[in-house]
């Protein structure tokens, strides 16, 4: 691995050690607004835990979480206006629901059941929401980068001063979607925000494997424009940087990368076991910088938040997951002729004889279709 | 009415959607001020701006990707693949994101991308400046997969394909482009997606071709005539879907099938239309579906046109069928 | 011999080969320390060291890109594309490139590259971890593709992959990676490539299945043989080229066909299937061939059952075929 | 177009004006070298406008040049050893030649006839000499660069100190493959050196519509390496800026990205006409920089070379142009069926089934086959 501290040095921070804050730095926030960040901050935690926790029950197939990089997430995500854009990896449940994305709407999406928005269509986590501009979500490594960067040419196009906010692993850098995008967005000057994540594995992978450059942010220079490492576990370093991106990309000023240096504290997904890979100290390391932590001492130092209020509001968001989890569960799947829907707008001759098939079928033997 | 070739039935097209639509673009590598390497896009920046038409960098993967992203937020853009050859870094892209768009959002997004790229060969073109990918698209559920063999076609179907809510693979036969020529109507008109056209009319054999491989059918089947076997030749136009019941129609009369493209044989595109018709029609077919199709190599230089099916050898096909 | 999985016997087969040929080397996305996350490669890098077997960086059209660079230098490398769903960044490399080599240099360079990926359907993973994307590159001239069904076959059929001089895309069945189990011999052996293999033995109705269609296939013609109609199952093994003697005896006797496959129908490997044997054995058919497969969707997530075709669905498209 | 001027000021440079050169700078290369150099640039240069020629009268199908980049081709293939590989584009007929790739053998392939070494596979300009470490030219824009990379990969692999050098234009950097290869050079320290001929247009397209970036040569520190620029119309400055880079890869350094800036003075390829999206003045500007002038003033200065030689030796060149053509130009084609052979090392039965209808059928049609 990269030498963390060195690295580090460089990094764009607002909170310092035991809440204290550069006053020159703080971006001022209203107490609402921190309280909203740390409401949402908590709750992607939880939600993830609960969804492991699922997930080991044999009640979800999968679940990918956030745990460790919700400041990078949430704190991006929170500098957008409602008129703009988010382009989510899989990561991003969070800035989701800081956007208006319901719980319920969430978990339904994870049991693919009837109500679920996509039709029980992706697996779990995999959302879109066109009402919260928000785009779907797709399992493939930096797909996603070059759509960004076309909605941002299309807000150019229509002069309309909506903004772009993408994001993406440090392993998506490696991949060619990474690259024609980024320059894309340099020759058109698209008023795209690039958010990495640079949580320094990709599953068993780590970033010194990945790219021998010095870090992420010095590639945005490789396509015109100005790249920025941020503390990716600094809500209010991550907010003000993204904040000051997404004001130049609306004022015509083109793109930025943010590389938001950040730590996966979990497993890549539910599907992966990182023991064989890496080392428990590192993770141990990294959970003592926790962005959830260190934001509360930052509140408990501005004297918005205390022990109490905390347990309260987990227990809270406890209750509201169990209580809509329990809403949901038993919600059975949607029909299964609505698995060939949707392929095309109308549904043509091939795919009707296909629906019929399976209509048929369902009928005869549908008991004999595990979920 | 004028007469024009394809290239100018596309420009046509192209012009004739962007007056009613502003939200339809044109992108792609020298379509700009150069106006394209074949010319399709010729006068359509002046005419609309550098903001609904510009050259981009090169990168087809980026073409594709920033095109869904402009559809995702509205737009209707109609990019140019410089050739079907060089379609396969976008591949991912077509296959895993515009494909699949609508239907792993629920519905709730649609993707109504026009990729447009002159394919096949007869050009002296090579490996690389030739090739007929169609079956990767029509193997895509997702993707309507379009091919004109002549202007009016072409300009219709391309109207047709830009109106549509849901992404087109719009593949123009090269060869043909100025070699083909026709009465084209000014201003809009469209021919549906979907639709065959039965372009000669017999009972004896059914013959199905496309794109550049319809006037090679065409040639076939009138010295066929002048043999005196009738044949009916079905221009197929719209790959995906494809016009069952125009093929079906015509197989029930004639129970003979000759299938001609220009692609590799081996899964290609006439794989579908063979086993379609003898899942559906066996009973009356009375002699073997036959293709006739470029062979499974890549594309020659030298001998392309040993590879190419021409009119001869489709016209062996069509007797060797109705012999049989 | 042994008992082992597919996981088990790929790795077997790639130690096999590493430890007979140093020019063998494996690549890819966590193949290295962590051993893949299937464990396909487990143990290979402590043993062979990480100049032989190596994590890439993320980034597939690097990983096939690299590897035609080091099989034109005389090695042998054996990528691994972490789920088939991930194969098309690479395509250009694979269709334009890994394929078209030998041809295109007039057979003065060769590129024995054998690209491993695990495919299909049944994992609960949705589109992008379900995908049979075999059919594109069976109509890709220049590629071998070969899809294993059993533990035994995947190691002898991967050692003759990786011994041969042209391309190998070889497709491993994820959801029998596990499943599958038997005896597996120690050490070298090899089963050559464009051999089918007959599993089962009938005279009503000949079932062509590969992978992990093979198992579901071979349930359905069992319960068929309950009922009394005996079926030829033939596990095709490789796709490309396939088996057209195996097929045509057993077609030629039976006079019936099904054939299985998970993939999409349209333009898929069926097609092909389909197509050959009524060119090649119209008058022995006395029935139309009937394809069971996947749906022509993007693979779905909720409803992966009623899309995968299983024994019910076969057993009745035996029946009907058969009562035709 | 950027102010070429302002960026001509960084660029690595040996040949002054008039043949002046700093002698810090010479790179003190052997009389013979020079005018091998000067030979092979020559030779490239009458091949070019000869091909150019037989093209409009028809006589061959396609063709594509050189002219104006032959410093940065065939100057960066002179600091190679013969061990050492060559990763065309499809400017580089000059490197080969310069490697001993025989003009028959270059003529035949651009007729694609019986004795063309590809076996009338490919288009003009597409060889490929495994026997001289030269790979196959592929049409597709960037498609080389992970094979060079690759070999170098191969070559570090086998503990061989050979060295990879691979030729593109600046178009292709755009391309996913650029990105991906240049990537995997920085992590594996591939013993690689990427020569981009910055010629200024891809095809219409000028470089400020390529990339936002100020110039390409940064590019290669996104991947953790060095990137050098050079007047690309300067062989000597080509030359030991690549000769540094060969012994830099040679020696375990890892790879260098060197962009030789220069210009490309013809139309794209014989399917081109530039004057619909480029100024005439442009051209001639660049012109009067042209790289076989300028080094030929050199030569003169240090009296090796006048013009008596010069005329001497381009009559040379073209008799032996003209002699070979002539000696080829009426080899017919191979035999057809050969269409359908080298798909494989063994010809499968499906291909045994359409081999023998070419048979057939050339006997009865041939004539109707135009080629
Ligand atoms: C094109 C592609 N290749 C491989 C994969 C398998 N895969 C899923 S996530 C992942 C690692 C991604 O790492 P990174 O981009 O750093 O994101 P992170 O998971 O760390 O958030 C890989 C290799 C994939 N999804 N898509
Ligand atoms: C993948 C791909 N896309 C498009 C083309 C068509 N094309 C051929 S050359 C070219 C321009 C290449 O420019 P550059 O890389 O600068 O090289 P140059 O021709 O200037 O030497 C284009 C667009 C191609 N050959 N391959
Ligand atoms: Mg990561
Ligand atoms: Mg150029």
């Amino acid at each position: 691995m990269k030498a963390a501290v060195a690295v580090e040095e460089k990094l764009v921070r607002v909170l310092g050690d035991g809440g204290r804050v550069d006053q020159g730095k703080d971006p001022g926030l209203a107490d609402r607004d921190l309280l909203t960040l740390y409401r949402t901050m908590l709750l992607n935690r939880l939600v993830d835990e609960r969804m492991f926790r699922l997930q080991r029950q044999g009640r979800i197939a999968f679940y990918i979480g956030s745990a460790g990089e919700e400041a990078a997430i949430i704190g991006a995500a929170f500098a957008l206006e409602d008129r703009d854009w988010v382009v989510p990896c899989y990561r991003e449940f969070g800035a989701a629901y800081l956007r208006g994305f319901p719980l319920r709407d969430f978990f339904c999406q994870v049991f693919g059941n009837a109500d679920d928005l996509i039709r029980g269509r992706q697996m779990p986590v995999h959302i879109a929401s066109p009402r919260l501009h928000l785009l779907s979500v797709s399992s493939p490594v930096g797909t996603q980068i070059p759509h960004a960067v076309g909605l941002a040419m299309a807000a150019r196009i229509r002069k309309l001063k909506e903004v772009t906010l993408v994001f993406f692993g440090e392993g998506a850098t490696s991949e060619g979607d990474f690259h024609v995008s980024m320059n894309f967005a340099g020759v058109f000057k698209a008023p795209c925000v690039f958010l990495c994540r640079n949580n320094q594995w990709a599953i068993s992978v780590p970033g010194t494997k990945q790219t021998a450059a010095e870090s992420i942010d010095i590639k945005a220079r490789a396509y015109g424009f100005e790249g920025i490492r941020v503390d990716g576990n600094d809500v209010l370093a991550v907010y003000t940087t993204t904040r000051k991106a997404v004001e130049k990309a609306r004022s015509g000023g083109g793109p930025t990368l943010i590389e938001a240096f950040t730590y996966r504290q979990g497993p890549h997904s539910t599907s992966d076991d990182p023991r064989s890979y890496r080392g428990e100290e590192e993770v141990e390391e990294w959970k003592k910088k926790d962005p959830i932590a260190r934001f509360r001492q930052y509140l408990e130092a501005r004297k918005l938040w205390d022990e109490d209020r905390d347990m309260t509001l987990a227990r809270e968001l406890n209750d509201q997951i169990l209580s809509t989890l329990k809403e949901v569960e038993n919600i059975g799947p949607p029909p299964p002729e609505t698995a060939v829907e949707d392929v095309y707008a109308e549904i043509p001759w091939h795919l009707r004889e296909q629906r019929e098939e399976i209509i048929r079928r369902a009928a005869r033997q549908r008991q004999s279709w595990p979920r | 009415m004028a007469e024009m070739n394809i290239i100018q039935a596309v420009n046509d097209a192209l012009r004739v959607e962007m007056e009613r639509d502003e939200r339809v673009i044109v992108m792609g590598e020298d379509v700009g001020r150069f106006g394209g390497v074949f010319r399709a896009t010729q006068g359509l920046q002046e005419r609309f701006g550098p903001d609904r038409v510009f050259d981009t960098p090169l990168a087809e993967a980026g073409i594709v990707g920033t095109a869904i992203g402009m559809a995702l937020h509205g737009l209707r853009p109609v990019p140019e693949i410089q050739f079907a050859d060089y379609i396969y870094p976008a591949f991912d892209q077509i296959v895993n994101e515009l494909a699949k768009y609508r239907y792993r959002s629920g519905g709730q997004y649609t993707c109504p991308v026009v990729i447009r790229a002159p394919y096949g060969g007869g050009v002296r073109g090579g490996h690389y400046h030739s090739q007929s990918p169609e079956a990767y698209f029509v193997h895509t559920a997702g993707l309507k997969v379009v091919i004109p063999s002549n202007p009016y076609d072409a300009k219709g179907l391309l109207i047709s394909a830009i109106r549509d809510d849901d992404p087109v693979m719009f593949f123009e036969p090269k060869r043909m482009y100025r070699a083909a020529k026709g009465e084209v109507p000014e201003g809009e008109y469209s021919i549906p997606l979907g639709q065959a056209a039965r372009v000669r009319e017999g009972d004896q054999c059914t013959v199905l071709a496309y794109g550049a491989m319809l006037h090679t059918a065409r040639d076939a089947v009138d010295l066929a005539a002048a043999k005196g076997i009738g044949c009916d030749l079905i221009d197929l136009r719209t790959l995906l879907p494809f016009d069952i019941e125009a093929i079906l129609t015509s197989v029930k009369k004639t129970g003979r099938v000759v299938i001609v493209h220009e692609a590799p044989r081996t899964c290609g595109f006439g794989a579908e239309l063979s086993a379609t018709i003898s899942e559906k029609a066996l009973l009356h077919l009375e002699a073997p579906i036959l293709r006739i199709t470029g062979f499974d190599t890549p594309f020659p230089y030298t001998w392309e046109r040993a590879y190419l099916p021409d009119a001869e050898r489709v016209l062996a096909g069509i007797e060797e069928t109705v012999a049989f």
